[in-house]
């Protein structure tokens, strides 16, 4: 295990005293835990918007506490959900009376937490509190009707927060904030490709074997097994086995208007990334379908694993709009328009 | 069995669960995250720690602290689902100073009723469920049957192991195994592994193992 | 050698294709060539700027072509020196009247084809050109007094890049930028640490070998041999080794006010950056300096390579405000104050 | 030697990088960045393609081509050093369609003379000059005494193989290995090897070897 970390034990905690070190005007935290990190600068009167999840996937979560996009965020041990108590204490410390509204992935842990969590803040606090569950990886199944979603949330969450906070910080209501976080959802397909694995420190030793020459397709971000191992293949034939599923996910036709998000794991070189969108590029041309605004680079990882995934979000005027809006976290900037 | 003896126990399921730690990691990296092992060892020891360190005499009470502590401690999916099941079991049993044969079955009853108020999962699920069950089945029989503590506890510890054994071939339906669909069939689920060590680890307790 | 591309040759040229794809409101060729990239968006009688270098350190040195940092860079394939005529033709596209400026790092191959693209530009279009030649690497050796600087160039240009790109920005004249540009220069210090090798493409095995428990002080951000190979140490350890010779070299000592980057090589997650950063912070607050503004990421990679680098640049008044000035390229954006 | 004969030349020399491509990246390697091998192959192999591609007869003019083709292929350290040197070879020997023993030696000085103005190295700083010069001044010292090309070309050939291996023991001023400062000592340096294999390369071409 190759890491420049102290001990599996302090890591996380001396990830957190450096995140508020460096951003000491940006970030604060609720109380004394500093798994319970806020947007220091607050917004009156605005819905409050709070993430959470384990640790090791960097920006995500807590990356996206700013302004323009999340208020607060619980953060877990590698791979490890947050408590409920720090997701009450998130809960609380951003409330303006306007309610909060809870976006994360789909993990039975954080939902079991996030569960408990909102039911203290509405019961002992008197919190509103909404849920928004994401999960878009097409590598794991659909729900079948009436079922609630199965689907692990992957990168794609990252729109979600985006037009989420976007909505938010415009000054929406909880219920049309969590619309608009719906409607993300609902228009957002990912699918990953792992090339190796990571190594949880507390571990010790790599979360999965993969032969040299080998990926998997569709791999979860926790290594989850995903959908097909095989050689490595060429860029070209990665992103075209890995576009079609998504693409027919949603599915997207000729003249759909999509945002693109090409996400690296951890340890895949930006280059790589590029080479990447350059064919996704071609593809979508060839469809009709239309890119409004892409993304490239690390926006959830899993470490070091190498490997990368693709995001689609079908888009209409109103998520363009919170697309579009100004976002100004310490790890996410984009300008407004 | 006294607060004394409840907070004994909990110190048992956190050994057994440090000794088995490596196995737990093994089978949950089959299909999940390798991270069951840990999450168990360490939010059992924060449960145990939790107990022994109080005085109160009422197990239901000492049972819901002990709950909150492991959900703090530990809030995995398995870590939060053992910590409704203590906390559930701690609402059922408030003001019981001592749980006779009747009792600890109750308290296993209430443990699993808060696993699957808190994880909406049902038996056949392929989950911790499907390790308990079985053995909540045999204490029911035994006790029917007016039977002594000692062997009902070790019919009970079987039947989980056996009842954690039959996962394999279950379709799993929740967590990240269920994520295998079909595939998940041929595997043993970590979660009712887990059950089998807590039920036979209260039976060593009990017969002095 | 597991990377997404196509071909070892094709790498380079379909990243780019990628990089013009996925940035067109941004970014743009002058002429048919795409290693030589220009912002797409001109401004005016402003001073150019440009750098130039091998690939395979993105965001380096691409990524900081765009408004508020750099106008053009000439790239070359993974670490190779681009050429002189394509340097040329990335002055004759970014030059206003005002005349350019090379930022570019200390390395024999650039300073010899900067030094035929700036003869050729002066020579036969009449284009004034400067250059600032950037070396801060503590691991390479100090120059004579009267030699010219033999340190590498590493992430430290960053800040080079910065502080001259806000001064052009603000409309100074050629030989100011290049004061600012030189000022910056003398201030950075950077050093390196390497846990790991890249691939080169198209050599396609390691650059160097290194064993699973050891780590170089010093590499280079090619696999250039550093000054200590040992046991991998811990976090702490690592940092209080690299800080030591950067503060000393400076030196820096009590109530100076430093800028601080701690750079991840590219195969090195975020989360133990910022284990870095605390330790950072930790020795930096014991001697008294004070941190002005801190960067903590990928800013200059070497591919895969896993390891971080930390640069420090001594700031003063003039110095903070270009730091503190907007910047915003499709790589690197900064809100300005 | 007419143009022709010098496209050949070019030709040679692209074949022996390749044939040495691995050798060169070891070399490179060492202390570098490991490109050695792929520049010079590549860089003669350009400037090869372009000599041989035109019908231009004047050398001078010939030489300029081959190296402003090798300058665009690849502009790395070396490959910006050859190409100085063959355009200022170049611009020395312009208007010569043919070069003798004495042609062919005023060919490599100006070529010398080209990596020398460009690198603004001094021999003895353990580079590519200090494989060369040894040549140089075998040539000189065989010309003085009017030998034939063939045995002059021999031991000009020997006279940079051991300029090259006397690169070990001198301390890099330049490039990367000028980093490692007094340990880069013990190494031989890859710039060297290149102008023992070009001086080999043109020997064999000479005694049509
Ligand atoms: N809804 C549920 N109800 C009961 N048990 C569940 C449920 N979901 C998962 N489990 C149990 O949790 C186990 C996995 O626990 P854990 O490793 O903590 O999950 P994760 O690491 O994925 O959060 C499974 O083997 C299963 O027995
Ligand atoms: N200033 C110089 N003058 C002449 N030769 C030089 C000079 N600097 C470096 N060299 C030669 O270049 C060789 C390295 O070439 P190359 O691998 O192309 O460098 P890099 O890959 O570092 O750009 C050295 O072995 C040395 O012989
Ligand atoms: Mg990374
Ligand atoms: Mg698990
Ligand atoms: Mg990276
Ligand atoms: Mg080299």
């Amino acid at each position: 295990m190759k890491k420049i970390i102290n001990t599996p034990e302090r890591f996380i905690p001396e990830m957190l005293e450096g995140i508020y070190a460096a951003h000491p005007q940006e970030l604060a935290h609720a109380g004394e835990d500093l798994h319970c990190l806020v947007n220091a600068r607050k917004h009156a009167g605005k819905v409050g918007l709070a993430t959470g999840g384990g640790s090791g996937h960097l920006p995500l979560f807590l990356g996206y506490v700013g302004d323009g996009m999340l208020d607060g965020c619980a953060i877990g041990d590698v791979f490890q959900s947050p408590s409920p108590e720090q997701m009450l204490a998130v809960t609380r410390a951003i409330d303006q009376g306007a309610g909060v509204l809870y976006i994360y992935g789909n993990y039975n842990g954080d939902i079991f937490n996030f569960d408990m969590a909102a039911e203290m803040a509405d019961f002992e606090h008197d919190i509103r509190v909404e849920s928004v569950v994401a999960g878009e990886d097409v590598a794991s199944p659909a729900a079948q009707p009436g079922e609630p979603n199965r689907r692990r949330g992957v990168a794609g969450i990252f729109f979600v927060y985006k037009c989420a906070g976007a909505a938010a910080a415009a000054g929406l209501p909880l219920d049309e904030v969590k619309r608009v976080a719906e409607k993300a959802c609902a228009n957002v397909r990912t699918l990953g490709v792992a090339l190796s694995s990571c190594t949880v420190p507390k571990v010790g030793r790599p979360s999965f074997e993969i032969a040299d020459d080998e990926m998997e397709i569709g791999m979860g971000i926790h290594g989850e097994p995903g959908i097909r191992r095989g050689k490595l293949l060429s860029a070209d034939e990665i992103v075209d086995e890995m576009a079609a599923p998504v693409l027919d996910d949603l599915p997207l036709k000729a003249d759909d208007e999509v945002a693109v998000l090409i996400n690296g794991l951890g340890g895949t070189p930006l280059e790589e990334l590029y080479v990447m969108y350059r064919r996704l590029a071609h593809i979508l041309q060839q469809r009709g379908i239309r890119v409004y605004h892409s993304y490239v680079g690390e926006y959830a990882t899993s470490m070091e694993m190498a490997g990368a995934s693709i995001s689609l979000m079908r888009v209409d005027k109103e998520l363009k709009g919170y697309l579009d809006a100004k976002a100004d976290t310490p790890f996410f900037k984009q300008f407004g328009q | 069995m006294d607060a004394k003896a409840f907070a004994a126990l909990l110190t048992r399921w956190a050994q057994v669960m440090e000794d088995n730690k490596e196995e737990l990691i093994r089978l949950d990296g089959l299909c999940g995250d390798s991270d069951l092992g840990l999450t168990m060892s360490a939010g059992f020891a924060a449960a145990a720690a939790e107990a022994n360190a109080s005085e109160e005499p009422d197990i239901g009470k000492l049972s819901y602290l002990a709950g909150k502590a492991m959900a703090s401690a530990v809030p995995s999916t398995m870590g939060t689902l053992m910590a409704s099941g203590l906390m559930n079991a701690g609402k059922a049993l408030r003001g019981r100073r001592e749980l006779d044969a009747r009792g600890q079955a109750d308290f296993f009853q209430s443990f699993y009723d808060g696993v699957r108020a808190r994880g909406k999962a049902e038996p056949g699920d392929k989950t911790f469920l499907d390790g308990l069950k079985p053995a909540l089945e045999s204490m029911e029989k035994a006790l029917a049957q007016e039977q002594h503590l000692s062997p009902t506890a070790q019919d009970a510890a079987r039947a989980a192991q056996q009842g954690y054994e039959a996962t394999r071939g279950m379709l799993a339906k929740h967590g990240r195994m269920a994520i295998r669909g079909e595939a998940s069939r041929e595997y043993l689920d970590p979660g009712a592994a887990v059950a089998a060590l807590l039920v036979g680890a209260w039976a060593n307790q009990v017969t002095g193992g």
